[in-house]
C-alpha cells in the first residue's frame, strides 16, 4: 500500500484501481485497498508466518535462549488490523508479538537479531521476543505483561489528542487479558476521555491453558464493550477481509474524534502457548479443524478466485519472503553481540 | 540564603514549580485523582486547574494501575506527565507500570525511547489516617534501577527537585512527607533547579554524622540543637536523593566523625538506612568508623491509629537524642 | 428481627405478622420483615445518623484525630441491604462504613471507642475509622483502599461455598470503586465460579470530588453487570423498602448457588466526601435537593403511614437510639487507651 | 542426612509439601494461573488436580490484583489457601492485596482475624526470560511487617519451609529461583517443618563469613572449594528466612571471621544484603569486623535478554571469588 503520511500521521492510500473478475462478490475492503496493498498484505502474512517457523527451528538449534510465543495462525488478524494504519500511527503488542511487528512494518531482520540477542535488533538485544518494539515504525512495544500495553496505549492517544495530531493507536492483546484489571481501567478512561485508540482482542480461545468459558463470565470479549459505552465488533480473525473492515470502521471513528472501539477478533494459535506447552488443555482435533481455516491460505485463495492475483504472482509473493526471512537469519546469526562493558547502558538517558 | 526571598509552603512551592513547567512547555500536564476543582487531597495543585484547563490538570478516575499506564503512554509519545497518587500508599496498585514499564521500558528497548515521567507521592504518618494512608514506601522504589527517587525536605528543595524531575529525560519519583506540606521556608521565584543526586549538609558537626530524610532531617536538626548543650556536635546531613545517592557526601563526613546514624521514617528493616549503613559499611569510611552504624527507623508494624501509638512507631526527636547520646557515650 | 442462625449460616426470620392499615399498599418486603424488623430498621438508621453526627461532634472538639467520612443520607442503603443478612453472613465495607457496621449489627459503644483510638474498642485502637471491623457479627472490616474489599469479598464467598455453608457475602463498595480494576477482576471471578456474594455499589454521584458522569463511561453501575453476566439492579437507595427488596432477591438468590448479582444503590452523600471538603464540585441547590429526600424521614413517614408505627413508637425509637448513642460516647471517652509497649502486639499471631 | 532418603527435585519437593497438606486439611486449597491440567509454568504443581480435583487446584483467570484479594478473603474466612504467582513479577499487580491487606488486616482489626495464607514466587534470571520475567524482589516484601518471607535454596528446606508456612497462622511469602527447580536433594517423605526465622550453616570457616540467598547459596559454595585451595576457609550461611531474619547465627559467624560478604540476585541497592549488612554494622559484631562488609547484588540494571549480559547482571562463582579474594588480600 502506498502511504503518505501527513505530519499529523493521516494515512493516505493511494490505491490502484481494482479490475477485478470477482465483480459484485469483491469485498469493498478490496476495492479501498488496492491490489498493491493486498498484495503487500498477503507478503507480510507470509513474512510472518515464515518468521515464526524460522524463530521454531533457531529455538531447535539452540540458538535462542528463553521461551517465545509464536503466532502462525493468527496472521489475518495482525495483518488486517493494521492496514488503515500509517507510521505515524501507534500500536501497543503483547508477549505474541512477532505478527504485530511485522504487519506494523518492521524489517525482519533487526527483529531477527533481536530475537538472537544481538546487537543489531530492535532493541540491540536487551529486550528480546517479548520486547521487540519498532519504533519509528509506531510499533511501541511488545510486553511480557498481560494487559500490561493496554493502558499505555490509552496514554498514547491522550497525548495524540492533546498535541491535536490526528495519531490513531491500536492495542493489541489476547483473550486472557480482558480479566486484568488494566483492560477496565483502560477501556474506562478511554471512553471517558474519547479518545483515538481501537481495542483489538485477539481471543484465540486460550489464556495458555484456561479457556476464555473457564476465564470470563460472557461468551464473547467484545460483550463487555457495554460497559464503557464504546461499540464492540466481533469478527473472524482468520478472515482478512472481515478483520481490515472493522479495523479501517474503528480508525475512521477514532480518526473523527469519536472515541474508542473494541474489536473482538476470534482466531486460534495452532502452536502451544509456548516451547513449554504440552497442549492437555484441548484435543488434536480441535487444532486440526483450525489448521483447516488457516487465513493465508484462505486469503490467497481468496484473491486468486477474486482475481487480484495470478498463480505466479502469488509464487513470487511467496518466494519474496523466503528470501528476506533467509537474509535476515543470516543478518542476525552474523551480527555482534553487545558489549559485556555496556550492560548498564540505556539504563538511563545521560 | 537571601533574606529578601519570600516564604512559601512546601505546597506551595510544589504547585509554583508545576505552574512554572506548564507554562514553559504545554506538553507538561498533570494527572492525578481530585487534583482539578478539588485541588487535590492536600490542596497541592489547587487553582491550578482554572489557570491550565482540565485538559492539562486531569482529574483521573479512581484507577491507579491504569491511570499510571496512561502517565507512561503519555510520556512515550511527547507529553511530560506529573502524575499524583492521592496518597504514596496507592502506588501498591500501580507497581506493575511504574517498575515494570516505566522504570525499565528504556532498557528493554536498547535506548530506543524515554520515560519523562513524573510522579508524586504523598507519604508518611502523623495525620491519623491509620496503616493504609500512611506508609513510607519509598525504599520499594529505590530498589529499582531505571526510576531516580527524591525525598525533598524543604520548600525550596522540593520546588527545584521537582523543576529539575520534569527536565529529566527518565522516570523520578518525588516522595512528599505529608506533614511538610504546611512547612513554610524562603523559595526563590522564577525557575531553578536541585540536582537529582546530591545530598545536603544542613549542620556541620565533627562529632557523629546524621543521615536523615524527609521530616527526619527537622528532627534531626532539632535533636542536634540539644545534643550541642552537652558538647556533642552532630553533622546533619539531608539525603534528598535516594537513587542516585549521594554517598560521596556521607563518606567524607563519616572519615572527620567516625560515627554515623540514619534516621527515616520507612520500616526500618530494608528501609533506607539499610542502603545507607551498608553504602559506608563498603566503603572506604569503613576504616573509620569507630562505632556500630546505628538505624533509626520506621517501628516493625503497620501505622496504627492511635495517635500516641503512631507516634511510637517512628523516630521523634527523643529517640534521636537517645541513639546519639548512647552511641557516643564514652565514646567523645 | 428474630433470627435463627443455623451452623451453615442461613437466617431464618420469624416474622411478627403484619397487620396494618396500609393494606394493598403494604410492600411485599413489608410483609416478609414483620413489624419488629422494620422497627429495629428504624431504629438502626436513627443510630447511623446519630453516631455520625456524634462522631462530627467529637471531631470539631478535637478528641479525634485523622479524618473521617460519614454517611449521612445513606443510612437507607446500609440498613436496607444487610436485612437479609444473619451473623454468619459475611460483609465488607468501605471507608464511609459507620453505616454498614451499625446496619450489620455492631454495638456503638465498641465503634466510638474504635473512633476515639481506645483499647475497647472493635480494634484496639489500632484501626480507627477507617478500618472498623466486627468478626463476630460478620463484617470483615471497612477499607481505607477504595476497591479493595471486593476482592476479599469474593474470597469469603469462595470459602463460604467451598466449606459448603450457605452463608452470604455482601460488599459495599462506592461508585468510584467502579473504576478500580480489583472491581472487575472479583466481579468476573464471582461469575465464573458462581460464588454467593451480592455486589452493592452505593452510587452517591461522586468518588470525592469526580461525578460519575467525569469517571464512569456507563450512565449506571448497575450496567456493567452484563460484562459480568450476571443481574444488574438499579435500586433508589434512599427508598429503604425498595432496597432491602432488591437485597432480599439478590442474597435468595445466592443462596439458592445462582451466582453474584451487582445491585446498584443510587443515594447521596450529603455531608463533604471528609472533613477537608470544600464542596466545590458540587452546588448548594443539588445538596438541598437531597436533603429533601432525607431516607429517615422518608421511612418514618412510611411506616406511619402505614399504620406499622405509632407517634410514640417512633419518638420511643428515637429516644432509644440517642440514649445509646450518649452511653456509647461516654464509653468510648472512659475507655484506656491502648499500652504504648504494646506497639507491635497483632503484627502476628505469634 | 540419611543416605536413605530418596532424592527429589526443588518442584517435586513443593508439589509433595502441598499434597501433604491438602490431605491432611481439606481447607487448604491452591490457586494459580494455570495451575491445574497445564500444571503450573514450571511444573510445580504437576498432576496435583487429578488428585485434588478443580474445586481444590482452582485455575484462576489472569486476574494477580482480584486473584490476591480473593486468596486473602479465603483465608479470613477458614480457607488456607497457597497463591502462585506465575512468575514473580507478576506481584506488582497484586502488592495492593498483599501489603496493605494481607499483612496489615491482622493489626489493623487489634487481632481479631489472621491471614492463613502462602503465596509462592517463582523469582529470578538465567532462563533468558528478560526483564520483565526474571526480577528478584524479595526485598520489598521483607521490608513489610505483618508478612513473613523465606527463600530456600534446597529441596529439603523448601518442603519444610512451605509446610511450615502452611500451618503458620499468618501470611508467609515464598521465593522460588526458577533455576532450582530442577535441582536434586535428599527429601525425606511425610510432614516435617524446617523452622521460619532461622539460617543455615552449609560450610563452617574461620576466614571470613559468606552471607548467600537461594541460588547464590550453591554459587558460595562453589566459590568456597575454590577458595579453599588457596587456603582460604569461608564460612557458608544460608539466610533461608528474610523476615524475621536471623541476625544471631550472622552474628556469631562474624564474631568468629571479622569478614562479610552478602551474595543475593536482587539489585545490590537495597537487596537483602543492605540489611544483612546493616544488621551486623549495628549489631555487637561490628567490633569484631576487620574489613569493609562486601556486598554483590544484581547490577544496577533491569535483567537483560542476551544471555552474556544476563549473567554478567547478576553475581557468578567467579564474582564470589574475586571479592573473596581481594577482601582477604594481605589479612590472612
Ligand atoms: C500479568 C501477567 N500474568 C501472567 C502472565 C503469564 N502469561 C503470559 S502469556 C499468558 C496467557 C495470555 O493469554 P492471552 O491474553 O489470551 O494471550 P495469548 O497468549 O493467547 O496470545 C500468561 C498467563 C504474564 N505474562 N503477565
Ligand atoms: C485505591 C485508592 N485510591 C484513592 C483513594 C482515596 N479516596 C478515598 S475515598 C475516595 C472516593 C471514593 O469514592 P466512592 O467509591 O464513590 O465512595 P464514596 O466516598 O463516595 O462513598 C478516594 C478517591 C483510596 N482511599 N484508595
Ligand atoms: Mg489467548
Ligand atoms: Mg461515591
Amino acid at each position: 500500500m502506498t502511504m503518505q503520511v501527513t505530519d499529523g500521521g493521516r494515512a493516505q492510500p493511494t490505491p490502484v484501481p481494482v479490475q477485478a473478475d470477482g465483480g459484485s462478490n469483491l469485498p469493498a475492503i478490496y476495492q479501498r485497498l488496492g491490489r498493491d496493498a493486498l498484495r503487500d498484505a498477503l507478503k507480510k502474512m507470509h513474512l510472518i508466518r515464515l518468521f515464526e517457523e524460522g524463530a521454531e527451528k533457531a529455538y531447535m538449534r539452540g540458538l535462542i535462549h528463553g521461551t517465545m510465543h509464536l503466532s502462525i495462525g493468527q496472521e489475518a488478524s495482525a495483518v488486517g488490523t493494521c492496514m488503515p494504519l500509517s507510521d505515524a500511527d501507534y500500536i501497543t503488542s503483547t508477549h505474541r508479538g512477532h505478527g504485530h511487528c511485522i504487519a506494523k512494518g518492521a524489517d525482519v531482520g533487526r527483529m531477527f537479531a533481536e530475537f538472537f540477542g544481538k546487537e543489531t535488533g530492535y532493541c540491540h538485544g536487551r529486550g528480546g521476543s517479548m520486547h521487540i518494539a519498532d519504533v519509528a515504525k509506531g510499533n511501541l512495544g511488545a510486553n511480557g505483561i498481560v494487559g500490561g500495553g493496554i493502558p499505555i496505549a490509552v496514554g498514547a492517544a491522550l497525548s495524540a489528542k492533546r498535541r491535536k495530531t490526528t495519531q490513531v493507536v491500536v492495542s493489541f492483546f489476547g483473550d486472557g487479558a480482558n480479566n486484568e484489571g488494566a483492560f477496565h481501567e483502560a477501556l474506562n478512561m478511554a471512553s471517558v476521555w474519547k479518545l483515538p485508540v481501537v481495542f483489538v482482542c485477539e481471543n484465540n480461545r486460550y489464556g495458555m491453558s484456561t479457556s476464555t468459558e473457564r476465564s470470563t463470565a460472557v461468551a464473547n470479549v467484545a460483550d463487555r464493550a457495554v460497559a464503557y459505552a464504546m461499540p464492540g465488533v466481533i469478527v473472524d480473525g482468520n478472515d482478512f477481509a472481515a478483520v481490515a473492515q472493522a479495523s479501517f470502521d474503528a480508525v475512521d471513528r477514532a480518526r473523527r474524534g469519536e472515541g474508542p472501539t473494541l474489536i473482538e477478533s476470534k482466531t486460534y494459535r495452532i502452536r502451544g502457548h509456548s516451547r513449554s506447552d504440552r497442549n492437555r488443555y484441548r484435543t488434536k482435533e480441535e487444532i486440526e479443524e483450525w489448521r483447516g481455516r488457516d487465513p493465508i491460505v484462505a486469503f490467497e485463495k481468496e484473491l486468486l478466485d477474486l482475481g487480484l492475483l495470478t498463480r505466479d504472482e502469488s509464487e513470487a509473493v511467496r518466494a519474496e519472503a523466503e528470501r528476506e526471512i533467509e537474509a535476515a537469519i543470516n543478518f542476525a546469526a552474523e551480527s555482534p553481540a553487545p558489549p559485556l562493558k555496556d550492560l548498564t547502558r540505556f539504563v538511563y538517558s545521560n | 540564603m537571601d533574606a529578601a526571598v519570600r516564604e512559601l509552603s512546601y505546597a506551595q512551592a510544589i504547585q509554583e514549580a508545576m505552574a512554572i513547567a506548564m507554562e514553559a512547555d504545554e506538553n507538561v500536564i498533570l494527572m492525578g485523582e481530585d487534583i482539578g476543582v478539588y485541588g487535590g487531597a492536600f490542596q497541592v495543585t489547587g487553582d491550578l486547574v482554572h489557570r491550565f484547563g482540565e485538559d492539562r490538570v486531569m482529574d483521573t478516575p479512581i484507577s491507579e494501575l491504569g491511570g499510571a499506564g496512561v502517565a507512561v503512554g503519555a510520556a512515550l509519545t511527547g507529553l511530560k506527565p506529573i502524575f499524583e497518587f492521592q496518597f504514596s500508599d496507592f502506588a501498591t496498585l500501580a507497581m506493575e507500570q511504574i517498575v515494570n514499564q516505566a522504570a525499565k521500558i528504556r532498557y528493554m528497548l536498547g535506548g530506543e525511547v524515554s520515560v519523562p515521567l513524573v510522579m508524586r507521592f504523598p507519604a508518611g504518618s502523623g495525620t491519623g489516617a491509620a496503616a493504609q494512608h500512611s506508609q513510607s514506601l519509598e525504599a520499594w522504589l529505590a530498589h529499582v534501577p531505571g526510576l531516580k527517587v527524591v525525598q525533598p525536605s524543604t520548600p525550596y528543595d522540593v520546588k527545584g527537585l521537582l523543576l529539575a524531575a520534569i527536565a529529566d529525560p527518565d522516570p523520578v519519583m518525588i516522595f512528599e512527607h505529608k506533614l511538610l506540606y504546611k512547612m513554610k521556608g524562603p523559595v526563590p521565584e522564577g525557575s531553578y533547579t536541585v540536582p537529582i543526586g546530591k545530598a545536603e549538609i544542613r549542620r556541620q558537626g565533627s562529632h557523629v554524622t546524621i543521615v536523615a530524610t524527609a521530616i527526619m532531617v527537622h528532627r534531626a536538626l532539632e535533636a542536634a540543637i540539644e545534643l550541642a548543650k552537652d558538647g556533642i556536635e552532630a553533622e546533619v546531613i539531608d539525603l534528598r536523593s535516594l537513587r542516585p545517592m549521594d554517598t560521596g557526601t556521607i563518606i567524607e563526613s563519616v572519615k572527620k566523625t567516625g560515627k554515623l546514624i540514619c534516621v527515616y521514617e520507612g520500616v526500618k528493616t530494608l528501609g533506607i538506612g539499610a542502603e545507607i549503613s551498608a553504602a559506608i559499611a563498603e566503603s572506604e569510611a569503613f576504616d573509620y568508623l569507630d562505632a556500630p552504624i546505628l538505624r533509626l527507623g520506621g517501628a516493625e508494624c503497620p501505622i496504627p491509629y492511635n495517635p500516641d501509638l503512631e507516634k511510637t512507631a517512628v523516630p521523634q526527636v527523643d529517640t534521636i537524642l537517645a541513639a546519639a547520646r548512647s552511641l557516643l557515650a564514652g565514646r567523645l
